[in-house]
């Protein structure tokens, strides 16, 4: 699972809602090693943008060696990204961090907007597990548009909540999940704090083993800056003090083991 | 064909180019993607006596052409580093600097006490971080503090002495000569510019610290007229950093007067930044018939 | 529709946009490109009491997201000053602030007193000239020197004065402390942050002066701390400056808490800068419902 | 004359030698009113660069409505004009200067490296204002390569050098002029300060009036920021000092009124 610095071509790009976008790079070395729940570091092509922007693996294409790429445009670099054309490239580091642990006869995977991406090739890999349609859950919160959706479909049990009801149920996913009684042997989620707590709390409340996958601001992504640190309940063994680093002790976290 | 080699208070580098403390964890983390081998030197993290846990996220913000942090000197601790960073970096050839932190003089110290009997080449003294005991001024900001440390430090230290130099400051020469005269072996600037991003639409900091330290290339003009200032005023050899990206910033430095160069925010850009850097300074004398860097060194003084 | 309009020192604007001194002539030369009544006011290039022929060329460079330059406060004197400049900036729907240097106290004096009985709102007065007589550090850097000074113009100023700091010191609030109990209305900073750059490849510096001043955006971050600072620090109105280039640059410096904003650098990148940062507060404030930028001043302090 | 801001299209691009490059761009708003020896200030789509490259005009179309500038990649901001394709835009500023006094019944006009591109809408100037092919003598001095000969070829009398002896004489534009003991009403030159050096005591020792066109490196290119300026013999009637700007009181001067 060595990380690599590439310099990635652009295979093509696609735009799946009015502000979320997909990127196929050619990534031969950095998909080879990729497991789900894994990130990339993309770097800027504009000189006055220094630090690269962390972007989690949503699929990878291993005999074709392609790496997609699913993100949300909220700022400078997202926009850069957004206007890459086919043949363009792309400065990229990974895979990054730890990934889930893929565990369990059944799970629930809880994706919450631009967390949705890494759920794709989790529940791919899951599927290829032999993880049953019936046992994998996927329960998606969108904002008011959907992307995305097409990927589960024919491999797990999709369930669909929007804050504004624009689409499936109004409200977000885990109130969806509660509404619906999930259940399962693991939980997978990823995506915005607030939705990550009640995750947390859902999964303590029926005592199901949670993953989840944090998000904070990073400079180096490799976990030397110290910069991504998230606090944990326990002194950490790394730190030695009560923080962990997002970047390579996660981004993927057990939901006791951090305090969020 | 170039000899990059340098000699700085006494300690051989095989080149003049190491990475700035705080961007290079103690390179372990940098293990699996470059040759830690290859650099002239590596600088640690800033430790401490005892573990820190630094400040609350979010730590880094990015501004244009650079970066703010305000990591709050997170650090293991002067026990943990030695078994566990210091065990790695024994493993490279390379020279090992020991970047030390403390909030009080005593702190300081106990780390260059601990670290006497170890087989570290330098040490680095971070000053800026707030004298606990006078109200919280940095140590470096005050020429009177920044003198008493240097030579608290130096009186214990079986290892040359690297005053690190904040530039916040109104005479960088000044410092400069305050440190010199107490007894560094090396001065080393600059350490990061205090600046504020605001966050328009949360109406917030960027930096849960509200205030951080600016480094990147948007720094350099200052940090190569702070290197020039301080070369100017003492005698002693200079390490040279602040923006330092690419061969040609690093020759710059070294033109101002730098014996070395260190990169550090330039890391994150591209974690192979200080080896190109290397192999760029190389290519440069090799092209332009230079075969020390004493040759350019200073020129411009 | 939003209010934009602000009172500083009883001098009303009707927007908090002025453009920096020294990077927009007196107006003039921006008038065929853009309306230069639309400015909250136009702060003109530093006038001495008599023609300046300021410094060498090479007189500026570019840096990473900013340049560097060492004017030298080339100037035609107050008197052409007065016959020219200021007639063309009457005939303009704006405030006018006359930017004022001098190498001695009497030559900032003569100055001030030369444009008591004119039309101009408000006089900004640049302190981060060498002061000859006190062996050239500059009035800016030492907290007596602008003291004086400041003590010295408000006892002959017919207009509200504007103390301009130098960003070049360990604490700006302290200077913006020693400035208000000397009398200042108003002060506005940052002016540049000393720099340098040196050509690799002649051997030399960038510029014939050596150093030079650095502005735009790279210098943002500094200078947005140093304004959060000095608003803390002091209950006079400050115009903030560094770097703005757009409109949420200029939002950002009236959070930290800025009453105006100026605009310099930009304006080389973009002649029509300034409009573009008026607008763009206008539509900020309309769509966020904001009526008068008294909501938004100062917000995160 | 007005000044006008324009974001131009790139209608073509060609490349004239290893690092002489020609843009051609849509620029009717700055063509209309730009004469020769007039120059433009081409801003950097890179966030990085603030300022303003100043660059010659060459050549201008009226009723196309585009402007042809060529340029030599020195740095940074002439590399990023060279990869712009067509379609592409740039912002310009311009007409900038006083350009040069059409005067005289014949003429020689120097030019050095860089120097040369303004030389094209001269002589086309000139040759429209009647200057007879014999009249009008072109002195070029390249440093190895040649370039935009072809432009001069039909209506002037074209005297070539080059710094090698690569391309017709060895040695420089003036000392060709003055081994073919050329003649004129006027002088006109662009170049490097040592060529102008050299075209001023030629023109003294000839008594020839003579127009230099200066460079100095500048930041607002409109007269505002007193960056660009050069040494005048007499104290200049705007500055007040020894001080002309090149931008707006130049680029061209007469050779008496600067000291170089
Ligand atoms: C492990 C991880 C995985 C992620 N995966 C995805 C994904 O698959 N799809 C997606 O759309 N987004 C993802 N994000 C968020 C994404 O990194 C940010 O949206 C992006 O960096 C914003 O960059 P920008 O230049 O557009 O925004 P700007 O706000 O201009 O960025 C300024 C700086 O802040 C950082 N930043 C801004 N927002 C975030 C954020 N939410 N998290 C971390 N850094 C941030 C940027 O990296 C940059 O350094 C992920 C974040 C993390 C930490
Ligand atoms: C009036 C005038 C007309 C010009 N006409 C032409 C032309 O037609 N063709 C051509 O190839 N060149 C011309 N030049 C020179 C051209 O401006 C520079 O080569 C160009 O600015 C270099 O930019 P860069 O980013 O590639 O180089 P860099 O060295 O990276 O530029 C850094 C900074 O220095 C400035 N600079 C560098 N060299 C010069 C220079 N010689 N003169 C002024 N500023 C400079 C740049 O504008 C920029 O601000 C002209 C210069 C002037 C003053
Ligand atoms: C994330 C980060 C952490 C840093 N930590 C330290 C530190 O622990 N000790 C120290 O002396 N300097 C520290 N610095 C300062 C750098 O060593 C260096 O002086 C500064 O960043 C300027 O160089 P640059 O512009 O190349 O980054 C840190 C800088 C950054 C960006
Ligand atoms: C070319 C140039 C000339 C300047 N001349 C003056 C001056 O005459 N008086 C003064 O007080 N400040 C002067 N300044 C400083 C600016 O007014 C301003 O404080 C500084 O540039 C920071 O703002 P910016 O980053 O927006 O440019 C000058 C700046 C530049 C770039
Ligand atoms: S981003 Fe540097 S440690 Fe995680
Ligand atoms: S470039 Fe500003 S005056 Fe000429």
């Amino acid at each position: 699972m060595a990380k690599v610095i590439r310099e990635c071509k652009v295979v093509s790009t696609d735009k799946l809602a009015s502000d979320v976008f997909s990127l196929l790079l050619d990534a031969k070395d950095i998909v080879s090693t990729a497991v789900p729940g894994q990130f990339v570091s993309v770097y800027s092509n504009s000189a006055d943008r220094m630090l690269p922007r962390p972007i989690s693996i949503c699929d990878t294409d291993k005999s074709a060696g392609t790496l997609r790429l699913v993100y949300r445009v909220v700022g400078a670099g997202t926009k850069e990204f957004s206007e890459l054309k086919q043949g363009d490239t792309v400065r990229v580091l990974g895979p990054i961090g730890n990934g889930y642990t893929l565990e369990g006869n059944s799970a629930i995977l809880f994706g919450g907007g631009i967390g949705i991406p890494p759920m794709v090739k989790l529940a791919k890999a899951l599927h290829e597990n032999g993880m049953s349609r019936e046992n994998l859950h996927v329960v998606l919160g969108f904002r008011d548009e959907s992307f995305l959706l097409d990927e589960f479909s024919d491999i797990a049990t999709v369930h669909i909540s929007s804050d504004m009801g624009t689409i499936g149920m109004k409200g977000n996913a885990v109130q969806l999940a509660e509404a619906e009684n999930l259940v399962a042997d693991v939980i997978y989620a990823c995506g915005p704090k607030p939705m990550l707590r009640a995750v947390k709390n859902f999964a303590e409340a029926r005592d199901i083993k949670a993953y989840l996958s944090l998000e904070e601001r990073m400079a180096c992504g490799v976990g030397a800056c110290l910069a991504c640190v998230c606090e944990s309940k326990d002194v950490d063994d790394h730190s030695k003090v009560h923080n962990k680093r997002v970047c390579v002790d996660g981004p993927v976290f057990t939901a006791d083991e951090v305090v969020l | 064909m170039a000899d990059l080699s340098i000699n700085i208070a006494g300690v051989e580098w095989k080149n003049p180019v190491t990475v700035a403390s705080g961007t290079f964890g103690s390179g372990m983390e940098y293990d699996e993607m470059i040759d830690v081998s290859r650099l002239g030197a590596v600088t640690t993290k800033g430790v401490a006596n005892v573990p820190w846990a630094g400040n609350p996220v979010p730590r880094v913000a990015e501004v244009k052409s650079g970066m703010m942090n305000a990591i709050g000197l997170q650090n293991p601790g002067i026990d943990t580093f030695i078994k566990r960073d210091l065990e790695f970096l024994y493993g490279k050839d390379t020279r090992i600097i020991v970047n030390v932190c403390g909030k009080s003089e005593s702190d300081y110290i106990e780390v260059v006490e601990r670290l006497a009997d170890t087989d570290v080449d330098m040490l680095e003294i971070n000053v800026s971080c707030p004298n606990v005991k006078e109200g919280g001024i940095a140590f470096g900001q005050d020429p009177k503090a920044l003198a008493h440390i240097t030579e608290e430090v130096k009186n214990r230290a079986k290892q040359p002495i690297i005053m690190k130099l904040s530039p916040n400051v109104t005479s960088i020469s000044e410092m400069a000569i305050a440190a010199e005269s107490a007894g560094a072996d090396v001065l080393s600037l600059i350490n990061t510019i205090t600046g504020m991003k605001i966050d328009i639409e949360r109406k917030t900091f960027a930096l849960a610290n509200r205030t951080g330290g600016v480094s990147g290339p948007c720094i350099k003009p200052i940090a190569v007229r702070m290197v020039y200032e301080v070369c100017k005023a003492v005698k002693i050899p200079v390490i040279g950093m602040g923006g330092i990206a690419t061969w040609e910033d690093a020759v710059e430095f070294i033109m101002a007067g730098a014996t070395a160069v260190s990169v550090g925010t330039a890391n994150f850009h591209d974690p192979e930044a200080s080896i190109k850097i290397i192999d760029g300074i190389e290519k440069y004398m090799d092209s332009h018939g230079i075969s020390s860097l004493d040759e350019i060194r200073g020129v411009v003084l």
